[in-house]
């Protein structure tokens, strides 16, 4: 269910040309493809990143998916707006840096004490902090890493394509997620 | 050598420690009990390795090469090199200077640093074991630094570690090798050139753009040496011409010309602005030196007609040694542009001829610079109007600016607004020019649009005041132990911010108005000096330049970052009275666990930041890096929920004690500011404050943490060791907290806790991770 | 200070040199004269830059990085820093060795390299300017090394050289200060351990599996320095017990112990041969030091239940310091496998440990050594069914050897020849094993298919003679210069050949039978002792150890190679009187016009060969490297048709004079051991050649290729200066193709040339590039 | 006129996983684009490598090559095997390495004095050796080059897929090369 070219959707061009690695990029993935892996998931995730700051919707659809169920972890300062509109983020203090850390030890319980997360989904991050993380969870980890961002991250699991030109579509893929959860 | 010895000692009359002069092994032991808590996070930047000839090798999923290295040790070897390189650096830069100075004022050139400083190198007294009293003493630190880096570089060549760990160790050597260089640079420099010593009421000097008099010629200085371009200054002086002529430059050349000047050299700001400075074409000469110069400077200042004078000879840029040339010779073939440059690594030399080649091509044009990145508005939009939205340029970026919006909101409505917001954020690296298919000049349109807010940029900067003084230790030593100022902030480093640079200033504002102690260096002090708020006044002027609650102390460049790990040393010496002289893991320890000091570099980019927040991570001084900085690939990262990791002996009660995770971090990279804000915040709790200490530390990090966060931060509560611990103005709130979320049993009656915390507060507790510490002070082996 | 000056003035009466302990800058000039004419050639393996955090950065097409670096001084950057760790690690090494034997022996203790050397550290006194007489003399030479490698490591930082020839003339710069490292390691093993001294009758020595006395316990060292192996074989010499034990080895850390055992030590094989010696489970016990040891090598010996003892500071292995602990609780650590390994930097104690856990492990399996790759062949099988042809192991293969054909052609037939040919060229880097699917042990699977042949290996090598002889070179220094003697042929250097080893000596049998000079050191003069031919004999049991016409000289270990510079240094020296004493210039200008010496290294793979062979080129002595040599990213490869770039001075004649182009290569890759033969002989060829020795050199150029080209090379014709030049057998046919097809006038009744040649052949011809050399002999300025 | 799924060519895998770089891999093409390559060009040559001493079919490929106009540069000593069969390369004594430098420069006028050569077709090389070569002319010169290789070259600018499975198919595209000339 990757993205074919048939399906008219935006070349998957890396968010930087020149961070490339031997190892398999991200399978560009439609809205549907997310939705079931989360479906599929046992303990997915959301991890929000500090750019929902600066992009309301961002916020908007994050808080859709706590709605939907799915629990979020805050960090960049993100929790301000979540929780503001009702979110109970399962931390806040943490960096993506610290959180990615403990996602790598396989003996880590979760802030929910429920067991290390299966799927993990990030929305809202500066692109070259975020490619770092997902290349050591690409590496060091088996969890399935799914990248919900405007820029193709390559080191993710899965990615959203490239979506720079055009914001619309990216708002509405994110839509059609939440909308199908 | 014995003569020698009891020389020194009848000098000295400190004991010596146990590891003077450590090799790779001495302090291995003291690594191991950082990294075995601190444990390094390696995130990839590629994944593969081709440094011999049997790779390249798919190092993916940490697969192991031809060699046997695995991924994360591949990794930890890079770290190790980068380590390696950035003390070469400052190395390269003392050895050069004190080898000059040696030459210039004699081996017996005393070490003064003034009457308020009696502790003088104290990383030296503390690493190498000596106390230097004269410029020849330096050489003894110097060649033993040397001969380490031989030693560490050569485990990073193939075939030699198998285990990520040692090269962890093997970094942090080699990084506490760069402190002690960068101690080295700056004392020599500071006592033979007489810049500031330990001067908390330093002049401020002219900052940006603005405030480069256009009307005379103007000599720009690029790079971190003030070697070679201090003789300009003594030659300007001596003909008594130093009003003809503005001096400026960028970078650490200049922090220490304005050191060297009183600050008479005026800065046009960090490294990321070298492109602006000579596309706009203001340079009549360009002197560059060493480390962090753009490697085209030579293509660039010739596009622009501005002669350059290499003078290091790390970058001689390829061109002919003009050394045993007369200096007419020289002047000539610049002015006349038969050459675009000469390599001048004579500094009395580049002294005459620089200000003859910068009045001769000032001449030419007569002060009429005409050059403003575009002849005119034409030039300008002819440019915007290649665009294509291509999104190359987007794809390059170091931050991936929407160049191309900027330039089709402009094509579209006219309005350079969106360009110029581009401007704030730019480090001008030029690399969207590499990329793009129509040859657009992207660097000069972004400049071009915000021409006026960057051409008339004005601030101050309080020049570098060297060492911190004894006597400011004496003052602050308790009550940072105690906890009572809740925290050093050292904002230190490049300018490869995440965002506009005024966030810079917003994170650290935080700080100084909390009354924290903030100190900065290098790039970092410079850009404080540039952004001016609604009033129009920078940081500087608005804080004293005391290392004191609330102060901004700034340093000075890169190489005096050495006296802020130097008054964390100082601080177990002068207040704890902890012995100095080869006594490093005893002195790392202590501040571990008792100097609420956290490194903050907001825009590191190069290997000499890497192995300056090494060196502090091994002193037990926890970094916060911005974003780029997990491009470093490695960072030291605890795990709160590992409560095996966090433990220390305390000596007071002779037993192996849990504690709270804090620091619980030494190297960590934040996205925003928000979270930088925090983040400093909660790195200042250390296991030895006090009561009064840790309530004031809380307070700060609780109140905001509900200001960046939203909310109280999740882990507030393992810092907790009694009620007296609590922000008083919340404390009822927090206890019913404890109670009803963490199931803590409170005695209400007298708002006490009963059960919770890891651990309880005893104002004896004295603690240590290091066995022979505690055995020192308790005369007893350590618990098990 | 000048007290120690006018004492050596005494010692040494050679006046001093232009440049004494040069910097960067001193031999600039020497380095631009040959990059000007030996082009760097960059061949990049990946085209982005991700050193610094503004990157990564695309730098493809030669594209500048955000700090302004294209890419090919990005490259020329990688290639200092791979020879600065090229140097770093001999450095290491020496340093480790000086101190330790200046500890032992006293600073004191005397340079005594035997009646036949009294030009003793020839490259020392050429480069540093001094003479050392002891130990402690070493140390000066030792701490300016240490200056120069923190000086050039610093000029790859991030923001340095603009220009690739500025990179290549500091890689040079610390190659040569990686020749005097070298040297000086060697020299102090030499006269503290008692190696031979410049010995040509050297015994020989065992090697191959096949040597091995399996019924004895067996402790084996593999690495560099001997420093940490010796006191084995000290405290069984003490205890008697020598003959209780196998001592054999891998790489260098056994040449080396060959050469203090008398040939005692037993090789096993080179760098290649780890995995296949520790997976045959012969060894019980391990001893490592540094450099190209496996990276995995704890976790490959864990997994066969051999303990490992870890000495050197460069790879503790993450494994605890057991230094403190007595030599009891070590040994039992190790021989109950509470631990699988420990680090201890303690030669002395590795002496004693090591024996007692080989003879406790050995008692253990009684002799009874089961374990050979596979328990049985049913195991074996099972394996190679496994293979599905998936190809991943060919792709990740350095040579992408076709082991899916092995596989499938073991599976259909149940033959494992083709398995078993794979073997020969197999260096068993394990990356197959990676990348299999099927987690296949691919290794044990190749050497299971070759195991009679494999482990019934024998051969025998001529233990390391140390430096050559004054009597040697006063011998060969004329008739080397004149041409006579057509070569020297230095095969040096590591295992990672293209083919089968055995081309090594198919290679290197040209040239001892054509009576050139051949030396050898490090795993190349391993390799040569483990190829025998139909008699069973190697090429050392067939050919003297001088250093001599048709002899085959092994000089030692990887750090033996500076006394093949050194015997390039003393041929300027003896033979032509030329003074050494801080004279670098000249001299190496004196062996570029006239020493027809070239290196070879048919498998290199480390920067510490990349260093060795820059340091050489530095030197005017060309280095021929296999193919896998095209990963070292740069070579130095002149142009023949570049015509003015041919030229030398003649102090002769006082003129300037266009020359052949030779050698036209200072570092050249070959594909092809028929191409390796060629290129060897045609880059023996020197401007300064007299006829006869031109004649000779140009008689072995144009059989070989005519042997292996299959026609007369195409450049010869630039080579002839005058039909004296043409070799005797072919002279009319040579005169009638220099008329035919290249349009020579020729005087056919005297057989002369009339016309044609680049330059006339003039017996007193006085080649030199250096303007300095001309006016020194000339006595005034060179002509333009 | 690249390679396409539908035309059932082996997927063009790199001779070395890890030989990966940011600028693009080479077009994997079909026998007849290499033919018009080689009509189109003004100037060009076959350089020939040693591993033409271990595969008589290569040397024969070659010969048809050299009788069919095409000039040859052997390198390696593959100049033997083709010196018995007839044919005159124009250079028998420079390694690849030392032509690659001469390729480099544009004021080089080629062996035959006609000037740099435009289009240059490798084969018969170690496939290590020959990509270093490769990368170089990619990113230094502005030649076009063809590897005819049994390995996929990705630093060519044009490239046989991968052929390693099937030796047949490698040999009968080049024979449809020479057979098209």
């Amino acid at each position: 269910m990757a993205v074919k070219k048939e399906d008219k959707y935006p070349v998957a061009r890396r968010y930087q040309i020149a961070d490339v690695q031997v190892s398999r990029e991200a399978t560009a993935v439609k809205p549907q493809v997310v939705v079931n892996l989360i479906k599929k998931a046992k303990h997915p995730v959301l991890i929000t990143g500090g750019q929902l700051l600066k992009d309301e919707k961002l916020v908007e659809i994050a808080v859709k998916f706590y709605e939907k169920g799915i629990p979020i972890i805050a960090t960049g300062g993100s929790s301000k707006p979540l929780i503001e509109k009702g979110v109970n983020p399962q931390s806040v203090v943490f960096t993506l840096h610290q959180v990615t850390q403990f996602l790598l030890d396989e003996e880590w319980k979760g802030f929910d004490g429920k067991g290390n997360y299966d799927l993990v989904l990030f929305m809202g991050f500066l692109p070259y902090y975020l490619s770092r993380m997902l290349s050591a969870l690409k590496h060091f980890s088996k969890i399935t890493t799914v990248a919900l961002e405007e820029f193709y991250q390559p080191h993710a699991k899965f990615s959203f394509t490239n979506l720079t030109a055009n914001k619309d579509m990216y708002y509405s893929m994110l839509e059609e997620i939440v909308n199908n959860l | 050598r014995i003569g020698k010895v009891i020389e020194e000692a009848e000098e000295w009359a400190e004991e010596m420690g146990p590891t003077p002069k450590p090799g790779i092994i001495e302090l291995r032991k003291w690594d191991m009990k950082l990294l075995e808590r601190y444990e390094p996070f390696y995130a990839p930047v590629q994944d593969f390795c081709n440094l011999c000839t049997m790779g390249p090798c798919d190092l993916s999923q940490n697969k192991k090469g031809a060699c046997g290295i695995d991924l994360k040790t591949a990794k930890a070897r890079l770290v190790t090199i980068a380590c390696c390189i950035g003390a070469a650096s400052h190395g390269g830069h003392a050895r050069h200077l004190l080898d000059h100075l040696i030459e210039e004022l004699g081996e017996d050139y005393p070490i003064d640093l003034g009457g308020n400083v009696n502790v003088e190198a104290p990383i030296i007294r503390t690493v190498v074991g000596i106390r230097p009293r004269t410029l020849g003493d330096l050489k003894e630190a110097m060649e033993w630094a040397e001969k380490e880096l031989m030693r560490v570089l050569h485990a990073t060549h193939i075939g030699n570690e198998e285990s990520y760990l040692d090269y962890e160790s093997k970094a942090m050597h080699i990084s506490m090798v760069d402190h002690v260089l960068m101690e080295i640079a700056d004392i020599a420099q500071i006592v033979a050139y007489n810049m500031p010593k330990a001067e908390p009421n330093v002049p401020l000097t002219d900052t940006g753009f603005g405030i480069v008099d256009k009307n005379k010629p103007v000599i720009v200085v690029v790079g971190h040496n003030v070697l070679y371009s201090k003789p300009i200054l003594d030659y300007l002086e001596e003909m008594g011409r130093l009003d003809d002529f503005e001096i400026a430059g960028l970078c650490c050349a200049v922090h220490d010309m304005t050191r060297v000047s009183g600050g008479r050299a005026k800065i046009f700001g960090p490294i990321s602005y070298q492109l602006r400075v000579i596309r706009s074409g203001i340079p009549d000469v360009m002197i560059s030196d060493e480390q962090c110069i753009r490697a085209d400077l030579l293509q660039a200042c010739k596009a622009m007609g501005i002669p350059l004078i290499a003078t290091s000879d790390a970058a001689a840029r390829g061109l002919p040694d003009a050394s045993d040339w007369p200096v007419e010779k020289i002047v000539n073939a610049l002015v006349t542009g038969e050459l675009p440059g000469v390599f001048l690594p004579v500094p009395e030399k580049v002294g005459q001829v620089a200000p003859l080649v910068a009045e001769a091509i000032f001449k030419k044009h007569g002060g009429n610079r005409k050059y403003r990145f575009f002849a005119n508005d034409e030039e300008l939009w002819n440019e915007i109007n290649k665009c294509t939205q291509c999104m190359n340029c987007v794809f390059t970026c170091p931050h991936n600016l929407r160049i191309d919006q900027g330039m089709a909101h402009a094509q579209k409505t006219k309005d350079l607004s969106k360009l110029a917001k581009l401007e704030e954020q730019c480090i001008a690296c030029g690399k969207c020019e590499q990329a793009c298919p129509k040859n657009i000049k992207i660097i000069n349109v972004i400049m071009a649009s915000n021409f006026d807010r960057l051409y008339n940029k004005k601030g101050k900067m309080r020049v570098g005041r060297g060492p911190i003084q004894d006597t400011e230790i004496r003052n602050v030593g308790q009550p940072i132990v105690m906890g009572q100022i809740p925290g050093v902030i050292a904002a230190v480093g490049c300018a490869n911010y995440p965002d506009e640079a005024k966030s810079l200033r917003e994170i650290l504002e935080e700080f100084v108005k909390r009354r924290y102690i903030v100190v900065t260096s290098g790039c970092h002090a410079i850009t404080l000096g540039m952004i001016t708020d609604e009033e129009g006044q920078t940081l500087y002027e608005k804080t004293p330049g005391d290392f004191d609650a609330g102060g901004l102390a700034n340093v000075g460049s890169c190489v005096a970052n050495s006296h802020i790990a130097g008054a964390a040393i100082k601080i177990a010496n002068i207040f704890a009275m902890r012995p100095l002289r080869g006594n490093y893991a005893e002195i790392a320890d202590y501040v571990l666990n008792r100097v609420g000091a956290v490194g903050f570099s907001w825009g590191p980019y190069s290997p000499k930041a890497a192995a300056i927040a090494t060196g502090f991570n091994r002193l037990g001084v926890p970094v916060v890096v911005g974003p780029h900085g997990a491009k470093y690939r490695r960072a030291y990262l605890g795990k709160y929920f590992k409560k095996e990791k966090w433990w220390v002996y305390d000596i007071k009660t002779r037993s192996k004690v849990p504690i709270e995770p804090a620091p619980d971090a030494l190297l960590v990279a934040v996205e925003t500011k928000e979270e930088a804000i925090v983040q400093l915040a909660r790195l200042c709790i250390r296991p030895n404050d006090t009561s009064l200490g840790r309530q004031i530390k809380l307070t700060h990090y609780l109140e905001l943490s509900q200001k960046y966060l939203g909310k109280l931060p999740d882990d507030w509560h393992l810092f907790v060791r009694s009620e007296a611990d609590l922000p008083l103005k919340m404390k009822d709130e927090l206890l019913h907290i404890l109670e009803s979320e963490y199931g803590w049993k409170i005695d209400w009656d007298k708002k006490k806790i009963l059960e919770g915390p890891i651990r309880r507060y005893d104002a004896g507790f004295n603690p240590t991770i290091v066995e022979e510490v505690y055995e020192k002070y308790a005369g007893e082996k350590p618990p098990q």
